[in-house]
């Protein structure tokens, strides 16, 4: 809306602008965690069935071995983080709220991890379906936040093709800055990991979003870029949420997903750059994903960086290791715009995992202030990047009259991406309001049926 | 309104016959009111309209009413004959003596709130308008009302010229309403302050009438000058009216 | 402990008593513009009207036991509102009932901030427009020379009278009587920095464009709602300007009246006006049409009040039809050409 | 006023004519009335008189009025309108001339007792004041994910006022007033209530599927798997599943007092109609008689 | 009704109208006539005065009427005899007073179409014996013509500051002009029904105080 | 614009003096269906539809009684054969257009004792007005009922979503919405004049 975006990269129409507060992390390169003494793995991180477990307790365990299986197409495996030996295969806190059964792993003291030995695979000769097979193998989900699996997404449904593979480098939250360190150090990864999934895609394109305040790592990739014909770099606006998919190809392609469809109905796939770069080492090697980069900052810590943490490890643990002021009571598994809060220091990281943000009292803005009815100010209508109308979900919502909300109002669009939340000076929590309605509709087929 | 019904239902025949006897029971009883309270009905609206127009003709206490056509003047009984559309009805109006003292006739303009219906009286003696009253107005109580009350607005109608041109086919001057103090001709009505609109829809009412009224009237004028009597009875029954 | 909270975990810096504060703030210099031109009268009215609005607001609060609302400064904010749209020499005891009415009825009635319906101000001036006629119809000159001194005989008029001695309204006509009743125009210049006649805050257009100007660069206040009556108010007038130029100039349209502070500070209250973009459109195309067609063919001088009450009624009816299209809603035929 | 042959004869050409329209419309009316004839069951009306009105589908039909309908089609009886009295539901039957039959009256009963003076919070949650909301930020704040947040979704749910929350933020069901409408049974995020017919007495009022030593550390009340209420029940009729006591109604004829008397948490209870749960002699006494305090969440908007 | 017909007359029967059924401010029918004609007291009470006599008239005949009636020309029946007693009142206020049925305009005519009329032959005189509906039409009319009577007292004291034509304030007292004009017809109706739910609400809120008060 | 113009008399009974909320008609319906815009468009298209066939059937009913010279049974006649009018057509929509019927046709009886659909009848009686203009009238009423219920539900269908307090929750507060719009549609007074 601004006059000035006019001069600026490209965007999307609403959405906002927030401060990006990545500059305690944006330098620090990324540092390997050590060991925790205990690592929790969940079965269920990912979107799709749980895996299952194919090791039981006593069992000792190999760094890198299968220790769930995929349990069906909708399901990937998971390796061993760490060698070590099973303690239990018990019920544990994650941090969507429920408990999960997850195996727990005593881990050998540091020194002695071994890593299981892989042969090298080549890819070049896998047909498609090995292809999927190998990256299914791999463990791989969406390292950008959903945890959706990678193999699924690459199994394009027979009838579209895929022309465009985009590689989405925005990180549009604030504070988070894997995806950053990543670009700048594993460039070589990472555009082999492009072309590799631009292969198995048949995609005769790629191409990377990059959001303009990371220009270090744009300028990074186009020197590397030269061998690779088919992949080009763009610098989008840095505005939020730019790296949400469905704007992100708005923005580079000009198409729009349809409501309630995904790319590939429009001929591309998105994939996150720590997904991409992950699979660039992990494939050819054929080895499983056991280990994330996730930024660590906040005003709680005190050794804000980014570390490769092995999958398993207690939040308690990583807090101990980079010092936390005693205070911190506010934990956030994520980005602060889409983050959730955890309940308890013993949840585990698991894949999908980005970040954790600690913050001590009331240092993350004051959200409890009070809240006011609605004045209608539209604010929220113009950030609405999905281009809802929230004020009007929001009123309906506080009388739990979910089903306009749905029929009239298009609440399923949301993505919850907390714009609306964020601007709207009554500080209605507008985002929390269309979750309850979503889990109240979602609940309803159910009990009809 | 009869969706839901009993099984046993009714026969047309009773159905024809309740509705049929109520309606006509309804009919005799309305008829029986009608004539009853006729009378009384017919000298509350006499005593109004000459309340009226004794109010507009100053000095007047006897009145005659006219139907006025193109065929010429008629001399008729208000509360019996019907007029055509292309007839306008005034009533003459004289003092005891029979010697006329003005003509009253009926217009309406559009107010602020609605129609402003009024009747105006004229003086074929000064050629002016000597007074108007309001049969029927909707204007905003203590703002369009003040043409009742408010002294210098009703001064405007103590003369009001509305001498007809030379060819006797228009009024020389039109009765125009100029905003407060702007006064200056006597065919001129000054506007209250607040109440313009009202004051105009007056103005232009009277206007409006004398326009149509006073060219057509003119040359019947001397017809009026003594009062004429009905000449059947005074009050004539209006069953036999209606048998002509 | 730990604290659980959803997302999102960071927030704007806008609030609302904040957007508030800086409405008051944009509104100071048109009640100082006031002062000056029409005396301490224009200053006590748009004391005892704000101070009305803001005690009745405290008294509904008292007897519905709710909690104290007055922090919002919606209340100040419709007081000084409403009184910039009184004239001048309006009867204390009038105002005060305007305040009441504005808050009682506007507001109150339906739930308080954020719920009502029409513009809480304009409500309280329609109420008393019909209440007192007379009253709210006379106008007092700017700029008499003794109006720091003394007060316009009406303001102080005893409780529940009438105003005796007015002054002899037609020296203060306002430039749309003059024009519509007399046919004189007022000098644009006049018209544009305020000197003419007209309720306490409307006379100055361009110190209301400044300050509305200030509000919406500082993101107070959207932009849409007062661009699309400018744009329509020019549009419309125009076309009958054209057609006949003994129609008002649409400049004088724009600076005459009420419609600039209607369109910057009214028609803009959200709470009463359209939340979609599409909406805001047609929300200010209806309140200019409106306007002018009141102005020019209706009874009364002025429309902008009336026409933003109107508009506010009509916002369901709006929204009904412009809710913004949703991402995605076209595309579906696209990946039909993909398929 | 004189009689005239002119009024005579006004008198009868009224008449006439409105005797002349009387018939003219009833006509049309008959007609209309044949071609609109849509036979309803007058009765259908006079029992949805009778019924509540309360339109709350306890009775297994979506309202009031499709029950009367199936009542006088006699497909169903008038004993499943659990919101009339007994005495209109006599009423009902006795015009319908059909019997009531006894159904055995069901309460929502609730599986959790971790009111906030037993069972341990670990996290404040801030925000608005629903369960369902809070259930969705990391489950709510509670140590023991499947307890009871007391936010009272429940009680806002219960169209009967039913539902009262006790200090420690507990609901309590009036058993009385509960007409086992199943919305507080669709309401809760946790699905902690369930519908039980009066004579389940023997109640496991807990959730929790962690075992011992885990059930133990969130909440005092909890289930923790020791099994002394199998082995003191008849066979068969308790069994552990997940770590949770389990009772098969199916047996409930087998039930007793016996079953909880061990228990050392008192997560199983006895649940008599209408009166507190009573907790076996060998459980734990509670000793906190305040809750725990909380940071209060937003207010319910 | 499977329940029998009761014949029994309470003082329920009749105080129904005034209060707990009252058709204006609890069943809100019959609303044109109390709008338009309330701005003067005296309108009010002729209304109201009319209002009953067509209620009491036509209850009168529908109750006698009622076993003769087939189901089918039931309304039509009804409307026939309502406005027989509509024109018949039309005329006789006619003949009383020009001005009074000026000011009242069309709306006696408009009688026929009050909802509450009907309503009253269609639920209570069709089914009741003519006693008791005599009993409950006198009620209801009273309730109306008091409904009708406080709307005209608050409209003409404050838009004319008088009640029935004598000035009550004084020369100098500024009318209300808005209270005689359509939108202080339904205000003031409006304000009257703020006022009860006001004190039902404190009512119930003090008796539940008092409960917890006591137990 | 002359007052006997049929632009004006179209003008006047759809906005300046409107008939609900100036002339104080046909409020039962505009109190009783506003609750939701849906059922109030419906009732509002019923309403207006009616309006026409009853002001057609009393043009030419007027004619029939000023023949026979027994105008005072007017009043009688006109809201009898209203009343068959309307049930009439409604028997042939349900006949002819059952889709009609179930959008308006539920409101049609409702609709017969409205006392807008009888005032329009005497009201054209009253003015005299000739053919054209009661089309004219009898439109620019049913305009003005659609407009002003249409206008009504709205509000009242976004109140739903306010925090109404308890003392104005029901009539009352539909009572003063009703209040205030009439308020606002003074603001169309004098219009055309
Ligand atoms: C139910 C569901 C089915 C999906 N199916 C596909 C699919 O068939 N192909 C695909 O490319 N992506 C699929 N996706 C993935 C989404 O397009 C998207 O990439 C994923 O949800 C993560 O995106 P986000 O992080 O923007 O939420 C699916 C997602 C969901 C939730
Ligand atoms: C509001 C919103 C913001 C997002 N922001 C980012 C982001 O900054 N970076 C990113 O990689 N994915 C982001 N995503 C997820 C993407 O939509 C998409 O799911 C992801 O890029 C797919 O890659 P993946 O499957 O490899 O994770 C966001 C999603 C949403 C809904
Ligand atoms: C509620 C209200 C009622 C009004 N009623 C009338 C009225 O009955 N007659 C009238 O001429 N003007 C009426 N007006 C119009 C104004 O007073 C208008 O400004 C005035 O007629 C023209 O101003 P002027 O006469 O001072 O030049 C009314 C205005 C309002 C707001
Ligand atoms: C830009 C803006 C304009 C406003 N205009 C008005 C106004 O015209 N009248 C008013 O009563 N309140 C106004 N307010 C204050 C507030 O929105 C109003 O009191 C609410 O309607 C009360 O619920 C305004 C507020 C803002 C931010
Ligand atoms: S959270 Fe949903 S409604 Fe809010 S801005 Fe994001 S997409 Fe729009
Ligand atoms: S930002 Fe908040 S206050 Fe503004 S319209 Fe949206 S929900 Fe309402
Ligand atoms: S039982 Fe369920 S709904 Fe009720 S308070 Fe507890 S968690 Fe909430
Ligand atoms: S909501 Fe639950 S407690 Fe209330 S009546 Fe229904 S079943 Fe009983
Ligand atoms: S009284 Fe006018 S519609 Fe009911």
């Amino acid at each position: 809306m601004n006059i000035l975006n006019l001069f600026k990269n490209k965007t999307f129409s609403h959405g906002i602008h927030l401060p990006d507060k990545k500059e305690h992390t944006r330098e620090q390169s990324i540092r390997r965690l050590h060991f925790a003494p205990e690592l929790i793995v969940p079965l269920s991180q990912h979107f799709g069935a749980p895996a299952k477990a194919v090791v039981s307790p006593g069992q000792e365990v190999v760094r890198g071995q299968v220790i769930a299986e995929a349990d069906g197409f909708m399901s990937v495996p998971i390796h061993a983080p760490a060698s070590g030996v099973v303690k239990e295969i018990e019920l544990y806190p994650t941090a969507k709220g429920p408990k999960t059964e997850a195996i727990i792993i005593k881990t050998w003291p540091g020194a002695s991890q071994r890593a299981a030995s892989f042969e090298p695979v080549n890819i070049a000769s896998l047909s498609h379906e090995q292809l999927i097979q190998a990256v299914q193998d791999t463990g791989m989900v969406g390292l950008g936040g959903a945890g959706f699996p990678t193999h699924v997404k690459l199994s394009v449904p027979p009838e579209y093709s895929i022309d465009t593979l985009v590689v989405n480098g925005c990180e549009c939250e604030p504070y988070l800055t894997t995806d950053h360190r990543l670009m700048l150090e594993k460039t070589a990864e990472l555009l082999q990991g492009t072309s590799m999934l631009m292969n198995a895609l048949g995609a005769k394109q790629a191409i990377i979003g990059i959001e303009d305040n990371k220009m270090d790592a744009f300028n990074a990739i186009k020197s590397h870029i030269s061998g690779f014909e088919h992949i080009q770099v763009k610098a989008v606006q840095t505005h939020y949420p730019q790296g949400s998919e469905k704007l992100l190809i708005k923005v580079l392609l000009g198409r729009e997903v349809p409501s309630g469809g995904f790319p590939y109905q429009v001929g591309v796939v998105v994939q996150n750059i720590a997904t991409i770069t992950q699979l660039g080492e992990l494939l050819p090697s054929n080895q499983g994903l056991i280990e994330r980069v996730v930024t660590v900052t906040g005003t709680g810590v005190n050794k804000p960086g980014n570390y490769l943490v092995p999958l398993g490890t207690p939040i308690r643990f990583l807090l101990d290791h980079v010092g936390f002021s005693g205070n911190a009571n506010h934990l956030i598994l994520g980005g602060p715009m889409m983050g959730s809060t955890v309940a308890s220091l013993d949840v585990p990281i698991t894949k999908p995992v980005s970040g954790l943000l600690v913050f001590n009292e009331q240092s993350v803005e004051k959200v409890t202030d009070e809240i006011y009815p609605c004045i209608k100010c539209a604010r929220c209508v113009d950030a609405c990047p999905m281009h809802l109308n929230p004020s009007i979900l929001g009123q309906l919502a506080s009388k739990r009259q979910y089903e306009p909300m749905m029929e009239t109002f298009n609440l399923m669009d949301c993505f919850e991406c907390g714009c609306c939340s964020y601007v709207c000076p009554s500080n209605i929590p507008l985002v929390q309001y269309f979750r309850i309605a979503k889990s109240v509709l979602r609940e309803q087929p159910r009990e009809e049926a | 309104m009869t969706q839901t019904v009993k099984t046993n239902q009714a026969s047309s025949m009773s159905m024809l016959i309740t509705l049929g006897g109520v309606a006509m029971l309804s009919g005799l009883l309305v008829v029986l009111t009608w004539q009853l309270t006729l009378e009384p009905i017919r000298e509350n609206q006499r005593i109004m309209i000459e309340k009226a127009i004794f109010q507009v003709i100053p000095g007047a206490v006897q009145r005659q009413s006219y139907a006025l056509s193109d065929e010429g003047l008629e001399l008729i009984d208000p509360k019996v004959k019907k007029l055509k559309k292309s007839e306008m009805k005034l009533y003459a109006a004289y003092d005891k003596q029979g010697q006329l003292k003005g003509i009253a006739a009926e217009s309406a303009a559009q107010g602020y709130a609605d129609m402003v219906r009024l009747l105006y009286g004229y003086d074929p003696q000064c050629e002016c308008i000597r007074g108007f009253s309001i049969i029927k107005m909707a204007e905003t109580p203590g703002l369009g009302d003040k043409i009742l009350v408010d002294k210098t607005f009703l001064a405007n109608f103590d003369a009001l010229d509305v001498r007809l041109s030379a060819d006797k086919k228009t009024l020389q001057n039109p009765i125009i309403t100029v905003k407060h103090g702007d006064k200056k001709n006597p065919w001129e009505i000054d506007a209250i302050s607040g109440a313009t609109i009202t004051s105009k829809a007056v103005g232009k009412a009277i206007n409006l009438g004398a326009e149509k009224l006073l060219p057509r009237l003119s040359a019947h004028l001397e017809k009026l000058k003594l009062m004429q009597t009905m000449p059947s009875t005074q009050v004539p029954k209006s069953t036999k009216e209606k048998a002509e | 402990m730990i604290e659980l909270r959803t997302s999102p975990h960071m927030k704007g810096a806008l609030s609302l008593p904040q957007i508030m504060r800086h409405v008051i703030y944009a509104l100071l210099p048109i009640c100082v513009f006031s002062i000056y031109q029409f005396g301490i009268s224009a200053l006590v009215l748009m004391t005892v009207v704000t101070l009305s609005c803001v005690l009745t607001e405290a008294l509904f609060n008292y007897l519905s036991n709710k909690k104290n609302s007055l922090n919002d400064y919606t209340a100040i904010i419709t007081g000084i509102l409403l009184a910039l749209t009184l004239p001048p020499g309006f009867p204390l005891w009038m105002g005060a009932v305007a305040g009441f009415v504005a808050i009682s009825m506007g507001k109150t009635l339906f739930g308080g901030m954020g719920f009502n319906l029409f513009n809480p101000a304009l409500l309280g001036r329609a109420f008393v427009q019909a209440a007192f006629p007379v009253a709210i119809t006379s106008w007092t000159p700017g700029g008499m020379a003794d109006r720091f001194t003394q007060f316009i005989p009406s303001s102080l008029t005893i409780p529940f009278t009438a105003p005796t001695n007015t002054v002899d309204s037609f020296s203060g006509a306002t430039p749309l009587a003059l024009q519509k009743f007399e046919a004189t125009t007022t000098p644009n210049s006049d018209l544009i920095l305020g000197f003419s006649s007209g309720s306490l805050g409307e006379t100055s257009s361009l110190l209301i464009l400044l300050c509305g100007a200030y509000l919406i660069i500082r993101g107070f206040m959207g932009w849409r709602i007062p661009l699309s009556i400018i744009v329509s108010t020019i549009l419309i007038s125009g076309i009958f300007y054209l057609m006949d130029n003994t129609y008002p100039s649409p400049l004088f349209m724009l600076t005459s009246g009420g419609l600039m502070l209607g369109a910057l500070f009214m028609a803009t209250d959200p709470v009463s006006a359209p939340v979609t973009p599409m909406g805001m459109w047609l929300f200010g195309f209806l309140i200019a049409a409106m306007t002018i067609v009141i102005r020019l063919f209706g009874g009364l001088p002025e429309g902008i009040m009336y026409a933003i009450l109107f508009a506010n009624a009509s916002v369901p009816l709006i929204e009904a039809i412009a809710q913004p299209r949703k991402f995605g809603q076209v595309a579906t035929k696209k990946s039909g050409e993909n398929k | 006023m004189e009689i005239t042959t002119e009024s005579i004869n006004q008198l009868l050409l009224a008449s006439f004519f409105m005797a002349a329209l009387g018939i003219v419309l009833a006509g049309v009316l008959s007609i209309a009335n044949r071609r609109l004839y849509v036979y309803e069951d007058p009765k259908i009306d006079e029992v949805e008189e009778l019924l509540p009105h309360a339109n709350c589908g306890a009775c297994g039909t979506p309202g009031c009025r499709p029950f009367a309908e199936a009542l006088v089609a006699q497909t169903v009886d008038p004993g499943l309108c659990t919101v009339n009295s007994k005495d209109m539901n006599q009423v009902i039957a006795d015009f319908l001339g059909v019997e009531v039959s006894q159904h055995e009256k069901k309460v929502a009963r609730l599986a959790c007792a971790g009111g906030n003076h037993v069972a341990y919070t670990r996290a404040n949650y801030q925000g608005l004041k629903t369960c369902r909301a809070a259930a969705l930020v990391s489950g709510g704040g509670k140590g023991c994910t499947w307890a009871c947040l007391g936010l009272e979704d429940c009680g806002t749910a219960c169209d009967f006022d039913a539902i009262s929350f006790n200090k420690f933020n507990l609901p309590v069901v009036d058993e009385d007033l509960c007409t086992a409408c199943n919305d507080c049974v669709v309401e809760c995020p946790k699905d902690l209530f369930s519908l039980q017919p009066i004579s389940n007495k023997l109640w496991v009022a807990c959730s929790n599927k962690d075992n011992m030593d885990e059930s133990e550390a969130h909440c005092d009340v909890a289930c923790n798997a020791c099994t002394r209420c199998v082995s003191d029940a008849p066979e068969g009729l308790i069994t552990i599943q997940n770590d949770l006591a389990v009772v098969d109604y199916s047996k409930n004829g087998l039930a007793s007092k016996v079953a909880i008397e061990r228990c050392p948490t008192g997560a199983i209870v006895w649940k008599d109609y209408n009166s507190e749960s009573q907790r076996g002699v060998g459980s734990r006494k509670i000793v906190r008689k305040e809750p725990i305090a909380r940071v209060e969440p937003l207010p319910r908007v | 009704m499977p329940i029998k017909e009761d014949h029994t007359i309470t003082a329920d029967t009749f105080l129904a109208g005034i209060w707990k059924e009252n058709p204006v401010f609890v069943m809100l029918l019959g609303m044109c006539p109390v709008l338009a004609v309330t701005n003067s007291v005296i309108n009010a009470l002729a209304m109201g005065l009319a209002t009953t006599f067509v209620l009491l008239c036509s209850s009168t005949l529908v109750s006698l009427l009622r076993n003769v009636i087939p189901k089918e020309v039931r309304i039509a029946t009804y409307i026939v005899i309502i406005a027989t007693f509509v024109t018949i009142t039309d005329y006789v206020i006619q003949a009383i007073s020009l001005e009074l049925y000026n000011a009242l305009g069309a709306f006696i005519q408009l009688i026929v179409a009050n909802c509450m009329i009907l309503g009253r032959a269609e639920a209570y005189a069709s089914k009741n014996r003519l006693l008791k509906t005599l009993t409950n039409s006198l009620g209801m009319g009273i309730g109306f013509t008091i409904a009708l009577l406080s709307l005209g007292t608050v409209r003409e004291l404050l838009g004319n500051g008088s009640l029935l034509g004598y000035s009550i304030f004084g020369e100098a007292f500024q009318p209300w002009v808005v209270m005689i004009l359509p939108p202080g017809g339904f205000i003031v109706l409006g304000a009257w029904l703020l006022l009860f739910n006001w004190i039902k609400e404190r009512n119930a809120a003090l008796t539940l105080a008092n409960e917890r008060g006591t137990s | 614009m002359s007052p006997d113009s049929v632009s004006f008399i179209f003008l006047n009974a759809f906005l300046i003096n409107n008939f609900v909320l100036a002339m104080f008609l046909g409020l039962c319906p505009f109190l009783g269906v506003s609750g939701k815009l849906n059922t109030a468009w419906s009732m509002g298209l019923a309403t207006s539809f009616v309006m026409l066939i009853s002001s057609l059937s009393a043009f030419f009913i007027n004619e029939l009684l000023v023949y026979f010279q027994i105008e005072f049974l007017r009043l009688i006649c006109y809201i009898a054969v209203i009343a068959s009018a309307v049930q009439l057509v409604e028997m042939t929509m349900k006949k002819f257009s059952p889709t009609l019927f179930r959008a308006l046709g539920i409101f049609l009886p409702l609709i017969t004792t409205n006392c807008a659909i009888l005032g329009l009848a005497l009201f054209q009686t009253f003015k005299e007005y000739d053919f054209a203009q009661s089309l004219a009238y009898s439109t620019g009423a049913g305009a003005g009922f659609i407009l002003a219920i249409v206008l009504m539900a709205g509000l009242r269908e976004k109140l739903e979503l306010a925090d109404l307090p308890n003392t104005s929750k029901g009539a009352a507060i539909s009572l003063m919405l009703a209040g205030i719009l009439s308020l606002i549609f003074m603001g169309f007074a004098g219009l055309g004049s």
